[in-house]
């Protein structure tokens, strides 16, 4: 199965990806291609998780809704949070690491090309696993944060927090898979000349999140583990009756929590320290500043976590220890901002759509930022925990930051995915809908959460000062998915009618602008040199040289003498008999036995095929 | 820390540099120190039969240092941590920090840290 | 947690709600804290430690033997709720705050009277006029087709037998009903002096308590009690309920009964 | 295994799978500094079945021995040990295959394919006494379901145990590739690869025997 040869794209209409059967699909290990698969499921993800939000909303519109019962609303919040956190944002982050760190770092491809189409595919399996129960009313209603006892067999009977421990499981070895493999790229296959402290912000960033992902999700794997094993097997780790005391749950999920919530917004600081030097015609102010802020915060990351508890009576040594280290990580993140404004201070700005959404993320980032720190100290924070106040600081955060940072993305490296540029005026109405909207709907939640309104319930008596901050949020959150649809209609339509891009639209100046759009299958015709941190702006007359040959369009891999690896269908197969495997739990152990042992069988036969043909 | 940059990066070497040189210990190097181990095990074993050595106070701290000897020099013989590229040893004690911090929080958390001390 | 008042403080009464969120119920875990003085605390502390004021059994070692009123409590005309702001639901209006003509009302002291504490009325001295903190009467609509048979009258004595032999046993204690001892539901000794049932889901008046009880599922979903009224749609079975039912005038005993344990 | 396409460009000159195998590592350590606090903080808190290291008379008067069984767990521990000496002569026989004999004097003490079985058959040795320690507890009465100390220990070492079950499979298949077509240097990595995992496996035992067992 070589990959066949690409026919030559004529400069005007770019090349829709060569072979686009499904087949080359199903059997891709081409790091853009898994990206563009990444880009599409996440994006399905994250309007399915809206649709889950607009009902929530609809339910809260007025006191005493009567639109969802409580079971429902329970499923519902419980999935729009998990659909948002591990389906929508980490994903929308994992399509910009699969598509922009091999092109960023000057690289053909990841290092273990297979095992990145592998993580793909159980994020797809694990995906479908999680969310087709609401269909059936059978969807995990513990929370995103599945506290125990609530959790335990006792507590809730029922499959639908089987299918949450599953389904995270499954999710979690994606993620996993997929930071070792980033983590050897950036170390391993960068650039002749690209030192550390060369590479662009974005692949820094994404440095510092896969190392997150590599020591998070373990905690969380084990903690899932126990409430696997006390669900199924009935032992006792957090069975009150036998000694066991609940807070391991909480904690372990909370060791993985934090540093969870700096994997979901790395990325879109990394998008935005691409997008604003590109739009203000400057480099990045305080480059090295902003490396090792983004370091502190993935180490610090690590010693936070307890802040999501102050309210279970931890003692004050423990309380003002998290306090502090709370108030120390947003130091490192207030460093950055005050970079970004330094960034576009004295640049000569271009307002693209992907520069108003950088710009918005530094906004509405802020004021997230600000509510966080509020809640860092335990006292206030005993008022605010659990009230819509926190609701609204984790929106403006996860809303106004990542989702805002990868729309920015978006915006910015459509051209470099499809070969044709995004509407601008679609593009702006977006924006402005979406930034008035976000306010609507998450600034009230502020007021509600002072006077006490508490969190995931389904419905609220009237007369308790809430109703019309609840009124004022549900429009907000019509008028999103107003918003969404204009980005979905934009989206579609410029993948076809799109404006003709060529190599570099924005006349940016790090790697992946400097190859054709979109990128052709070996990325650079020759490994390009760098000397400094935008190659195609400083570059010395090498880089110009390299970034010249890189240009030329139509080149096929026999005709540059690069071997690429073969497509194979063994990683998706590895992933389906994993995933059915993990269901085996849920039905007969039998299931279970037979899946593992096509995994198995998968797995050696994927490990002694070749990754790419003998080079003569 | 988990992910310093390395400093020491060969920034423009030929891009496949002679691999770092290649003088593994002999076998009698490995030997002695399987030999090594197994003395240390043999140390601790036998210090938990010492009924007033275990009641002392110096018993956990004790065990944990032999312990520990016995975790580096597997990891710097055996893994070749000592003679492989300064990055594996970010690579592991970065993490292996991370984790031994993590540990020791909980345990102050859950109060063990100080049932253990008090002992 | 420690809440202090200041002297000036009148006594009020403040919305709590739980925020660990426990599934279904989560919406409806609500309570209220009355600021009292600490005389009155104290009665309500002693009257709380009392065996239950209506048909208790007299206990074995010198309990006092509470007299033996035979109350009769009239069910005030059809429930329906009308929340402060209109619910969606016409049919459902809420009563007004009329007070319970129960046996033994107890006159409400002024503010400036200062009960002895050893004078320990069998009632407690504690503002229960809802009216005087309409903010704290929860406004919830009841569940629409949910009604009750209006002007019946319950005998508190016969709704003592009713429950001394129904399912409620089971679950709930009362102290000085040697039948009554089960522990999963909440203790219903001082019920009557209860300002809401179902953690501050309804207020606690007769006509709210008889549709309490005869389908407490759909009052408030996820609560443990199952669905009582003959021929309700029970929330488990999904079938009418026949065996075992109460009809309408054996619930309006039981609330009797129950309105009398001050 | 497939030897990697030589030409590729690395700009450390290291091996793409080692510094991935580090980085697992790495992240290993995590999983099991969790399952490791997790017996720390439960330790001492059973309220019921047998303990570790002190007796227990249950309340219907059943006696229960310390439960944990020091002199068997102490040779597990020196084959694991073993077997970490084995899989690293291993290591150094597939590195020196094609160094002329007379020179190899201090390099390799028997062929890779001898060392590989020891390690293979060390590592299942020791798996057999957690098989033997695993049911002896069961019939004492311990199982996962008891108590707080059932589950955590069964948790940890049973997590452990399928970790040495993984390498000892995949030191087999090293060996399956060593009859097919021989190790030679060039496939040194992938022993390489087997040999860090292992060693690590070892090393997370070495912690657990000190915490789980010694200390009371």
């Amino acid at each position: 199965m070589a990959t066949t040869a690409m026919p030559v794209g004529s400069s005007t209409a770019p090349h829709e990806y060569e072979n686009s059967g499904l087949w080359s699909w199903l059997t891709t290990v081409d790091h853009k291609r898994i990206g563009v698969l990444y880009l599409y499921t996440s994006l399905f993800f994250f309007i399915w998780g809206g649709m889950e939000a607009v009902i929530i909303r609809a339910q809260l519109q007025g006191p005493n809704g009567q639109l969802v019962s409580a079971e429902m609303y329970n499923q519902l919040f419980t999935m729009h949070g998990t659909t948002m956190v591990f389906l929508a944002i980490m994903p929308l982050s994992a399509a910009f690491f699969n598509f922009l760190i091999p092109l960023q770092i000057g690289a053909r491809d990841v290092a273990f090309p297979r095992l990145n189409a592998f993580s793909y595919w159980v994020y797809l399996f694990g995906g479908i696993f999680i969310t087709v129960p609401i269909l059936f009313q059978l969807a995990p209603n513990g929370g995103w944060f599945g506290y125990t006892p609530l959790t335990t067999r006792a507590y809730s009977p029922g499959i639908n927090i089987d299918f949450w421990v599953i389904g995270l499981q499954i999710l979690g070895v994606s993620s996993l898979a997929a930071a070792f493999n980033f983590i050897t790229t950036i170390i391993n296959l960068r650039a002749p000349g690209m030192t550390l402290m060369r590479m662009p912000m974005f692949t820094w960033m994404s440095f510092v999140v896969q190392f997150l992902v590599i020591l998070a999700f373990p905690v969380i794997t084990i903690a899932l583990v126990f409430l696997l094993f006390d669900r199924f097997f009935g032992t006792n780790f957090y069975t009150v009756a036998q000694g066991a005391d609940p807070l391991l749950w909480q904690h372990l999920f909370w060791i993985f929590g934090h540093p969870e919530v700096y994997i979901l917004i790395l990325p879109a600081f990394g998008l935005v320290s691409e997008v604003l030097p590109t739009f203000s015609r400057k480099p990045l102010f305080g480059y090295p500043v902003m490396v090792y802020s983004g370091i502190l915060i993935g180490v610090l990351g690590f010693g936070v976590w307890a802040h999501h508890m102050f309210s279970v009576g931890m003692g004050p040594i423990a309380d003002s220890f998290f306090a502090l280290s709370t108030l120390l990580i947003g130091i490192p993140t207030g460093v950055k901002i005050f970079n970004w404004i330094a960034t576009m201070a004295q640049g000569s700005l271009r307002f693209t759509t992907a520069m108003l959404f950088a710009v918005g993320l530094v906004a509405l980032f802020t004021i997230g930022g600000i509510s966080g720190v509020m809640h860092a100290s335990p006292p206030a924070d005993l008022q605010q925990t659990d009230t819509y106040f926190v609701v609204a600081h984790f929106h403006y955060v996860l809303f106004g930051g990542s989702i805002m940072g990868i729309f920015a993305g978006i915006y910015h490296y459509f051209p470099k995915m499809f070969g044709r540029l995004m509407n601008e005026r679609l593009g702006k109405w977006h924006f402005w809908l979406n930034f008035i909207a976000m306010n609507l709907t998450f600034f009230p939640m502020h007021f509600s959460g002072m006077l006490g309104m508490p969190r995931r319930i389904y419905t609220y008596d009237g007369g308790q000062g809430w109703d019309t901050f609840n009124f004022i949020s549900s429009m907000g959150a019509y008028m999103l998915v107003v918003s969404t649809s204009i980005f979905v209609f934009n989206f579609f339509r410029s993948k076809k009618r799109g404006e003709v891009a060529g190599s570099n639209p924005w006349e940016a100046g790090t790697l992946e602008w400097s190859i054709p759009s979109p990128a052709p299958e070996y990325n650079f015709a020759v490994l390009p040199t760098v000397s400094s941190r935008y190659p195609l702006w400083e570059g010395n007359e090498h880089d110009a040289e390299s970034a010249r040959i890189n240009a030329q369009e139509g080149k096929t891999p026999a005709q540059l003498n690069i071997v690429l690896p073969y497509s194979t269908i063994k990683p998706l197969i590895v992933a389906g008999s994993m995933v059915l495997m993990f269901c085996g739990l849920l039905t007969t152990i039998a299931v279970t036995m037979i899946f593992a042992a096509i995994m198995v069988v998968a797995l050696y036969s994927w490990l002694l095929s070749p990754l790419e043909p003998e080079h003569h | 820390m988990a992910n310093e940059p390395v400093h020491s990066d060969p920034a423009a070497t030929t891009p496949h540099a002679a691999a770092h040189e290649h003088h593994h210990p002999t076998w009698q190097t490995y030997v002695k120190v399987g030999a090594v181990l197994t003395a240390i095990t043999v140390a601790e074993v036998w210090a938990y039969y010492i009924p007033s050595l275990v009641a002392s106070r110096i018993f956990v701290p004790m065990l944990l240092i032999m312990s520990a000897v016995k975790f580096i020099t597997v990891v710097m013989f055996y893994m070749h941590l000592k003679y492989d590229h300064k990055l594996f040893r970010v690579l592991f004690t970065g993490p292996l920090f991370i984790a031994a911090l993590t540990l020791l929080a909980l345990m102050f958390l859950f109060g063990q840290l100080a049932a253990k001390l008090g002992r | 947690m420690w809440l202090t008042p200041d002297s000036a403080m009148q006594p009020a009464v403040w919305n709590g709600f739980c925020t660990e969120y426990c599934g279904d119920s989560h919406a409806k875990m609500r309570f209220r804290v009355f600021t009292v003085r600490p005389p009155e605390f104290a009665s309500w502390v002693a009257s709380q430690q009392q065996p239950a004021a209506f048909g208790a059994v007299a206990a074995p070692a010198g309990a006092v033997a509470a007299a033996q009123p035979s109350g009769t409590i009239e069910i005030a005309p059809r429930i329906s709720g009308t929340g402060a702001q209109g619910g969606n639901d016409p049919a459902v209006r809420r009563p007004s705050s009329s007070n319970i003509e129960g046996p033994d009302t107890v006159a409400l002291p002024t503010q400036s009277t200062v009960i002895p504490v050893s004078n320990i009325a069998p009632g407690y001295t504690f503002p229960r006029n809802q009216a005087q903190f309409d903010y704290a009467v929860p406004k919830t609509p009841t569940p629409a087709g949910l009604t009750f048979t209006r002007g019946l009258t319950g005998n508190a004595g016969r709704g003592q037998q009713i429950y001394s032999s129904a399912a409620c046993i089971g679950c709930h204690a009362i102290k000085g009903n040697p039948m009554s001892a089960g522990i999963v539901g909440p203790n219903l000794t001082h019920f009557g002096s209860r300002s809401t049932i179902g953690a501050g889901s309804f207020p606690n008046t007769p006509a709210y308590l008889a549709l309490w009880i005869k389908n407490t599922p759909r009052m408030k979903p996820g609560s443990l009690m199952p669905t009582l009224g003959k021929n309700q749609i029970s929330n488990q079975t999904g079938q009418p309920v026949t065996t075992g039912g109460l009809d309408d005038q054996q619930i309006a005993d039981i609330v009797a009964y129950l309105t009398a344990l001050k | 295994m497939s030897a990697p396409a030589a030409h590729h460009y690395t700009s450390t000159g290291l091996d793409s799978r080692k510094i991935a195998i580090w980085a697992f590592i790495g992240s290993e350590c995590m999983l099991f500094v969790s399952l490791i606090s997790t017996y720390l903080i439960y330790k001492g808190k059973s309220l019921v079945g047998p303990y570790p290291h002190e007796a227990y008379t249950s309340p219907t008067g059943q006696t229960f021995p310390p439960i944990l069984d020091i002199p068997v767990t102490s040779a597990s521990t020196f084959v694991l040990l073993m077997s970490s000496l084995a899989m690293v002569l291993a290591l150094a026989a597939v590195q020196n295959k094609e160094v002329p004999k007379h020179t190899t004097g201090d390099r390799i003490l028997g062929s890779s394919k001898l060392w590989l079985w020891m390690t293979a058959l060390l590592g299942t040795t020791f798996l057999g006494f957690q098989a033997y320690e695993f049911t002896a507890f069961v019939n004492e009465g311990l199982t996962i379901r008891t108590n707080l100390f059932g589950s955590s220990f069964f948790t940890l070492t049973g997590f452990h145990g399928a970790h040495v079950t993984a390498g000892v499979i995949w030191l087999v298949s090293l060996l399956a590739i060593d009859y097919r077509r021989g190790l030679g240097p060039n496939d040194a990595l992938n022993v390489d690869l087997a040999a860090l995992y292992w060693h690590f496996v070892d090393v997370v035992w070495i912690v657990i025997f000190t915490l789980v067992y010694l200390i009371q």
